[in-house]
């Protein structure tokens, strides 16, 4: 199909003081594609996003839109270019209602006079939703909204301003968008840019390379400020994007398989009966020394809530939990860790991490008694702790005093298990460990879940994928409804099918 | 690789980006030399050494209620009872100076640690936000004052033997800035080298995180406002002592001056960074500026203008806006 | 980390300490004294007026005449005091009205040992004598408690002795307000026809009065007097009297003597005042103080009346209004002793 | 997503869903200051009681009414920058600055100047430029506004004091002071007045796109700015906004008073933020607006007048006012709304 080039880039450079970000590459992008955009941190994916988006000026070639040569100055004059970015972060304000934020700034449009009329504004909300398939009220606030709403707030807001300022064919850039979605969401969410793809241009940057191969149309391979390659999506092959992305093979094999070592017989963990009100109906299972326990199920299945039982960030209405036999409580965060049971979170920069504090206050913070010498906190003592983990997590840090908002997502990730580590969490639920990590941090991560379960930590996690879940677990937990409907055991030699799975989870 | 890109700047420019890495501290450094050059070329007697014992006997009472607010501050709250409190205090330790004698002091710091303790509970078990409690709680803390007496109190000369501990000097050094030295010093290791000091800090700086790795945020805030109670009652002492008197509105400057002194020292109002070793600096800033102001002879309808302006200078110079991507 | 702290601990202290050390900068001996009142604040027409005796008698005297304000900071005015002290190397005296009464203590204390002499007004805790201290000159007082006699007599006279009244009071904890007050309570025990049906703190400001007396006025609508602890306050409820159409038929009475409460007793809105000169208190107190720097006065030999006593007042009603406010034409500071109107016990 | 939530935020949540499960919940959550309602409903109650019923007397109501017309404007100037997330203290010098320059310039027994009703623009003014300040050293000098607003409020309040020398300048002109006495059926006008203002406010915040993008700015400043809001320009523009609106208070306490001194500033500042939190205007910002703030001041001037009525002991005012300040936030607070709570 003979497709328009609606962006072109030719030679396209930036440097920064002492770093090539994008080493001066051609590139086009067309009409009405989804193009998956991959590559590791650091690969130039952001800094030419930035560039689309007016955020940077490019240092050498040439940024054609609709064949023409533009430079933009901000996020704002690229707006108006009918070009639009979905932040990783969102950028919906909780406070105001659906319709303020659809129009914040574009308010002048509604206005009778000096004053907004609010009536045409909620009209024309309505209307602007149900274009995107959506069933949101336009009045209700937005912090009332599931992050996946919010998401397709900000989806809408970009279309409508595209029309605004008259392009037939808008560009959306969407940076990690399924990183605060749930399952389900993240599925609604690509029927919906399957459906906008039809009168508009769609460039995913996602680390979740499944999801670029199912939903692209082309995928895009930066490494080093370079393009790298492209190929079609769909049949792309998952191991040879990383591969490419990377720059070597993946060693020993996806998932560190080869390492996967037997749990022992001792039970460690046991919970009886566990039940939360109208979440969950009562679930029984085991967890032995050295085990990878894995979650699986959709969202609403129960696995978010039965985590945050076991971690204390919430409490569960009836049933019991036995630690090494013995009936435990666990009321709050810090009984869960009394008793040797850490919590990582899949949000690491709002529940896992102080980012304007450093590596090792960040490391130290469960063991500050362990560190003291005559009632005091030694700074020597922290130091060694710090440096001591640092090293068993291969955290890449010039000092242990680094703020920790300063590091990438993979080294913020292994400065939280490094915490925990610290602590001697016995039991480690880990929640999306490599949710928004590149590649090669990932791996390091399977490399350290790996080491943990060999030296006898038992872990309870919830992956990604499916895939993830069964490559790294000896066992798999399958919840549906609140309710515990299979268990599959996944030695490392025979791994099942993930299809086998899906069929009990759906 | 960073080396190259420098090397090529110009030296002026070279220059500005050393200045700009130093940390806020060293600018509020900066400007507290700046503020006593000027006020000594400005004046041959702001040098010298009874001069200095002045500042520094200010400077001790107003340290030791900021070393309290920058707690509060550190949590992201903020204490606005802190007149309230030294005010009781001042009014207990006169009370009961002549039955108790010395112990009256500890008995008025066990009041103004419960006063603390009290706003804490407010606080964080019946969730209101800081400013609201303390001010709130500033109001009660006056009013049981003034239940105390309604009279101004005056030390009984019989005491004056136990204010002297206080007031008297040591060394030719005033007692009470000894006292301000240990104030310090005690504060700066519960910042630096207690646990609670570090769960402070990791609670400001972020509140769910600290909550889900175990940290009791209830106890912990109850004790950062715990520690300003306490800081308050200490200057509450250390004032009612110096003054030879306690009544229900003795601290109320304090409230507003020990807040600009934590923030002139760089600390931000948001929680989780700065702490003790800032407000020193920011407290030694505000004492030069007072007492410099009256040294070297600005007109005194002038004076509460002059202290406006330097504020604002000196906040603008010394704020430390590195790590906040938002400025409220 | 670590050593960056302790560097910079080292350096503040090293600048605060250095000078501890060194010899203060002695300024030339021969530099003349100085003149000082350290007073409350200059937003008050009251307190204002200090300033205006000072430099009267700093041009008489051709000295310099430095004013301390301490905006209601006791541990403020003292240091202030310290700073002056420094900067004149001890050649000065000071007319001081104490924040707070028992702030003449250490401000005794201070000045004894740094050889000042000094006079203070109106604030002084009873067990606290000066002839205890050398250098403590005077202090000389307004009697509080007649002032706020004279106010209520006036005040009752107006409405014929019968009737409800509601009274202001200042700042709670002042002893001054207090004193005044307890006026008012005698003249009450002697007309027990009068009733004091309410009465609120105001902290001597008229904003503040002004809120309270039209609170009180809606539920004792039926008054006849308003008694006041100063102008200011009495200002405040005849605005609030204005408000609800009663003014001049309710009478206020304040203390100070303001010309504004005079013109209200000129149109018959106001009772009383009593005329507290401020501008002759900051004068004689600085005079007094000077005679004994320059020797004319031996503090150890002067009789206890003239260490501590109560001044003369000017009571003023509609009879002598007029009077008043042609104003003092000029200002004895020759005769120290001449306002005396009764000892200080 | 309420799981998200720490745990006893939890049970207040469960609790409140309860509560708005049912008919009466629906329409206290309809009404935006249905709690403060309730608790001015709380305040009426225990102080007619108190009173034998004089407090809800019409006479009284009306005082009430007429008092709270100067904190009220106060009240909706503060909490306009409140709501912006930041923080202005600086309402005391400026009222001090406005207040002495009316006095100045109107006929007045110290000086010769009668500007007369030229006085509204000219106090708008002078109060504007001082909120203009504060807006640009926040903004352009990145300065934190609790900070900026107290050194301003300083500097600005020393000012008045010297160009007034400290002295009250008694007015000669009446106009202002009658206008302020004056009713319009029976209800004091300078109320009207106040409630006029409250009412362009709430227009400007609900139909305007300054009012729009100053919730934005209250949200989340960052991301306002990223979806193109002029946020420095719209900063400035409320708290020169907001210093106009001290400077007609000024001028109010000054033709109340029918005389002006720079004290008039003091004492303002801690009832109108009172009433800015009792009203439920968060402090940390894009929560709330004029409909709060005058609730808020209400209930605030009627605690005081109660409190007058019953004869509390003035030495135990203070602490009932703190004691129902806290307890009213308790109560009215909306926990959900604010998140965590510093």
């Amino acid at each position: 199909m003979e497709k328009k080039k609606i962006i072109e880039f030719k030679g396209i450079r930036k440097v920064f003081p002492g770093v090539v970000a994008l080493k001066g590459f051609d590139l086009a992008i067309y009409e009405k594609e989804i193009l998956g955009l991959v590559g590791e941190n650091g690969a130039g994916k952001s800094t030419l996003m930035k560039i689309m988006t007016g955020n940077y000026q490019p240092d050498g070639g040439q940024f054609l839109l609709r064949g023409q040569p533009i430079v933009l100055g901000g996020s704002m004059e690229a707006i108006e270019h009918g070009i639009g970015m979905v932040f990783q972060e969102g950028s919906i304000l909780p406070n105001l209602t659906v319709t303020e934020n659809l129009f914040l700034c574009h308010e002048k449009e509604f206005s009778k006079g000096w004053f907004i009329s609010e009536s045409a504004m909620v009209a024309e909300a309505r209307k602007a939703l149900e274009e995107n398939g959506l069933d949101i009220n336009p009045t209700t606030l937005c912090g009332n909204l599931s992050p996946a709403q919010r998401q397709m707030v900000e989806i809408t807001r970009l279309l409508w301003l595209s029309r605004l300022y008259r392009h037939e064919n808008p560009i959306l850039i969407l940076d990690e968008p399924t990183t605060v979605l749930l399952e389900k969401e993240i599925k609604t969410l690509f029927e919906i840019l399957n459906r906008i793809k039809e009168h508009a241009t769609v460039i995913l940057i996602s680390h979740r390379l499944e999801e670029i191969i199912e939903n692209s149309d082309r995928i895009v391979v930066l490494k080093d400020g370079d393009y790298v390659t492209e190929m079609p999506g769909k049949a792309a092959d998952i191991f040879k994007i990383e591969q490419l992305m990377v720059g070597r093979d993946m060693v020993e094999g996806y998932y560190r398989r080869n390492e996967q070592v037997d749990p022992t017989d001792t039970v460690v963990l046991e919970v009886k009966d566990l039940a939360i009100e109208s979440i969950l109906e009562p679930i029984s299972f085991t967890l032995h020394k050295g085990e990878i326990l894995a979650l699986v199920g959709l969202i609403g299945s129960g696995k978010e809530e039965l985590v945050k039982c076991l971690g204390g960030s919430m409490q569960a209405t009836q049933g019991s939990i036995y630690r090494n036999g013995k009936r435990i409580s666990i009321k709050q965060p810090k009984h869960a860790i009394a008793h040797a049971i850490g919590y990582i979170p899949i949000d690491r920069r709002i529940e896992g991490l102080a980012t304007d504090l450093d590596i090792a206050d960040n490391i130290n913070m469960l063991v500050y008694k362990k560190l003291k010498s005559r009632g005091f906190i030694n700074k020597r003592k922290e130091r060694d702790n710090a440096n001591h983990w640092m090293g068993v997590v291969k955290v890449k840090a010039t000092s242990h005093r680094m703020k920790c908002g300063n590091l990438s997502g993979g080294n913020q990730q292994k400065v939280v298990l490094g915490k925990w580590l610290s602590a001697d969490a016995e039991i480690l639920i880990v929640d999306h460990p490599t949710r928004g990590i590149d590649v090669g941090a990932k791996d390091e991560i399977y490399h350290h879940i790996r080491q943990l379960a060999k030296q006898g930590k038992s872990m309870i996690i919830m992956c990604d994928t499916l895939e993830e879940d069964i490559g790294l677990c000896n066992r798999m937990l399958i919840l549906k409804d609140g309710k515990k409907v299979n268990e599959v055991s996944c030695p490392p030699d025979a791994k099942p099918a993930p299809t086998d799975i899906i069929e009990s989870i759906v | 690789m960073q080396k190259d890109g420098i090397g090529k700047q110009p030296a002026i420019k070279r220059i500005k980006g050393r200045v700009a890495g130093l940390p806020a501290i060293s600018y509020a450094l900066g400007m507290l030399v700046l503020f006593i050059v000027i006020f000594a070329v400005g004046s041959a007697t702001f040098l010298t050494r009874y001069n200095m014992l002045t500042i520094g006997n200010s400077a001790a009472i107003l340290l030791a209620v900021a070393m309290g607010q920058v707690f509060a501050i550190l949590t992201g709250g903020i204490d606005l009872s802190v007149g309230g409190i030294m005010s009781l205090v001042s009014v207990v330790l006169m009370k009961t100076l002549e039955p108790l004698g010395f112990w009256a002091y500890w008995l008025s710091l066990a009041v103004g640690i419960a006063a603390g303790f009290l706003n804490g509970l407010i606080n964080s078990r019946f969730r209101i936000p800081s400013f609201i409690t303390t001010l709130g709680s500033n109001g009660i803390f006056m009013s049981i004052a003034y239940m105390i007496s309604i009279k101004p109190l005056s030390a009984p000369s019989s005491s004056f033997g136990v204010l002297d501990i206080v007031n008297g000097t040591t060394l030719g050094i005033r007692n009470i800035m000894l006292l301000g030295v240990l104030i310090f010093m005690l504060f700066f290791v519960i910042q630096r080298y207690t646990i609670t000091g570090r769960n402070i800090m990791l609670l400001g700086s972020n509140e769910k995180m600290s909550w889900l790795s175990g940290v009791d945020i209830f106890k912990v805030r109850t004790i950062a406002f715990t520690l300003s109670g306490f800081g308050a009652a200490l200057a509450g002492v250390m004032l009612a002592s110096n003054l030879y008197s306690g009544y229900p509105t003795l601290g109320t400057v304090y409230i507003l001056n020990s807040i600009a002194s934590v923030v002139i020292g760089g600390t931000a109002m948001t929680g989780g960074a700065g702490g003790v070793l800032n407000t020193l600096v920011g407290v030694m800033v505000m004492s030069v500026i007072n007492n410099g102001m009256n040294i070297i002879g600005i007109d005194v309808y002038a004076q509460q203008s002059f202290l406006g302006v330097l504020v604002i200078i000196a906040v603008a110079i010394s704020f430390d806006r590195s790590k906040l991507s938002v400025i409220k | 980390m670590k050593k960056r702290g302790l560097l910079i601990i080292a350096l503040a202290m090293l600048v605060l300490v250095t000078p501890l050390f060194a010899q203060g900068g002695k300024e030339a001996a021969a530099s003349p004294t100085t003149l000082s009142i350290a007073i409350r604040t200059l937003t008050n027409p009251y307190q204002a007026n200090y300033k205006v005796g000072a430099d009267m008698l700093g041009e008489l005297e051709g000295l310099p005449v430095v004013t301390l304000t301490c905006e209601g900071s006791s541990e403020k005015q003292l240091n202030d005091v310290r700073a002056l002290v420094a900067k004149t190397n001890g050649n000065v005296v000071f007319m001081i009205d104490p924040n707070e009464s028992p702030n003449v203590i250490p401000l005794a204390r201070e000045l004894d040992a740094a050889g000042v002499y000094w006079v203070s007004w109106w604030n002084k805790p009873e067990d606290v004598k000066v002839w205890d201290y050398k250098n403590w000159v005077s202090h000389i007082s307004f009697d509080g408690i007649s002032a706020g006699e004279f106010t209520a007599e006036t005040l009752f006279k107006s409405f014929g002795y019968e009737g409800k009244i509601i009274a202001l009071q200042g700042l709670l904890s002042n002893s001054i307000a207090q004193d005044r007050f307890v006026g008012l309570q005698n003249i009450l025990k002697k007309h027990p026809k009068v009733q004091m049906v309410a009465f609120e703190a105001a902290d001597w400001d008229r904003t503040i009065a002004y809120e309270k007396t039209r609170n009180m006025l809606v539920a004792h609508p039926d008054i006849k007097g308003i008694w006041a602890a100063n102008d200011n306050m009495a200002l405040g409820a005849l605005e609030a009297l204005r408000a609800v159409g009663r003014a001049g038929q309710v009478l206020v009475t304040g203390v100070d003597g303001t010309t504004e409460i005079y013109e209200a007793i000129k149109k018959g809105e106001a009772a009383a005042t009593v005329y507290n000169d401020s501008t002759y208190q900051a004068g004689i107190g600085l005079a007094i103080a000077l005679a004994a720097k320059n020797g004319e006065l031996d503090v150890a030999k002067m009789p206890k009346d003239q260490r501590q006593f109560f001044a003369e007042a000017t009571n003023v009603d509609i009879n002598n209004v007029d009077e008043i406010m042609k104003g003092a034409s000029s200002y004895d500071f020759e005769n120290l002793f001449a306002s005396f109107s009764r000892p200080m016990n | 997503m309420k799981t998200k939530n720490s745990r006893s935020l939890e049970n207040i949540s469960t609790l409140r869903s309860k509560v708005s499960a049912s008919a009466v919940g629906k329409l206290y959550h309809s009404i935006p200051i249905s709690g403060q309602i309730i608790s001015l409903g709380i305040v009426a109650l225990i102080f007619s009681l108190g009173t034998n019923g004089q407090f809800l007397h019409i006479s009284n109501i009306m005082t009430v009414l007429g008092l709270s017309a100067i904190p009220m404007i106060l009240c909706l100037a503060v909490h306009q920058v409140i709501i912006l997330g930041a923080m202005d203290l600086s309402l005391e010098g400026i009222v001090a600055i406005t207040a002495v320059s009316a006095g100045l310039l109107l006929k007045n027994s110290v000086t010769a100047n009668d500007v007369g009703l030229w006085i509204i623009p000219i106090v708008m003014l002078i109060g504007g430029l001082a909120g203009l300040v504060n807006g640009l050293l926040n903004t352009k000098l990145r300065m934190p506004s609790f900070i900026s607003t107290l050194g301003m409020s300083w500097t600005l309040f020393g000012v008045a004091i010297m160009i007034s020398k400290g002295s009250s300048i008694p007015l000669r002109d009446l106009r202002f002071q009658k206008v302020i006495i004056s009713e319009f059926l029976g209800i004091p006008t300078v109320f009207i007045l106040a409630i006029l203002l409250g009412l362009v406010l709430y227009i400007m915040q609900n139909k305007t796109k300054l009012g729009k993008h100053m919730y934005a700015i209250g949200g989340n400043e960052i991301l306002a700015k990223q979806a193109g809001v002029k946020v420095d320009r719209i900063k400035i523009s409320i708290f020169g906004l907001t210093g106009m609106i001290y400077g007609l208070a000024g001028l109010l306490l000054v033709a109340r008073l029918n005389s002006s001194a720079a004290r008039y500033g003091n004492n303002l500042l801690f009832p109108a933020m009172t009433a800015v939190a009792v009203g439920g205007v968060s402090l940390s910002g894009g929560v709330g607006g004029a409909l709060n703030a005058v609730i808020g001041t209400i209930i605030v001037v009627a605690l005081n007048n109660g409190l007058v009525l019953m004869q509390i002991n003035p030495y135990m005012q203070s602490a009932v006012n703190g004691i129902v300040l806290i307890s009213a936030v308790a109560l009215t607070i909306d926990r959900n709304k604010i998140g965590i709570i510093k």
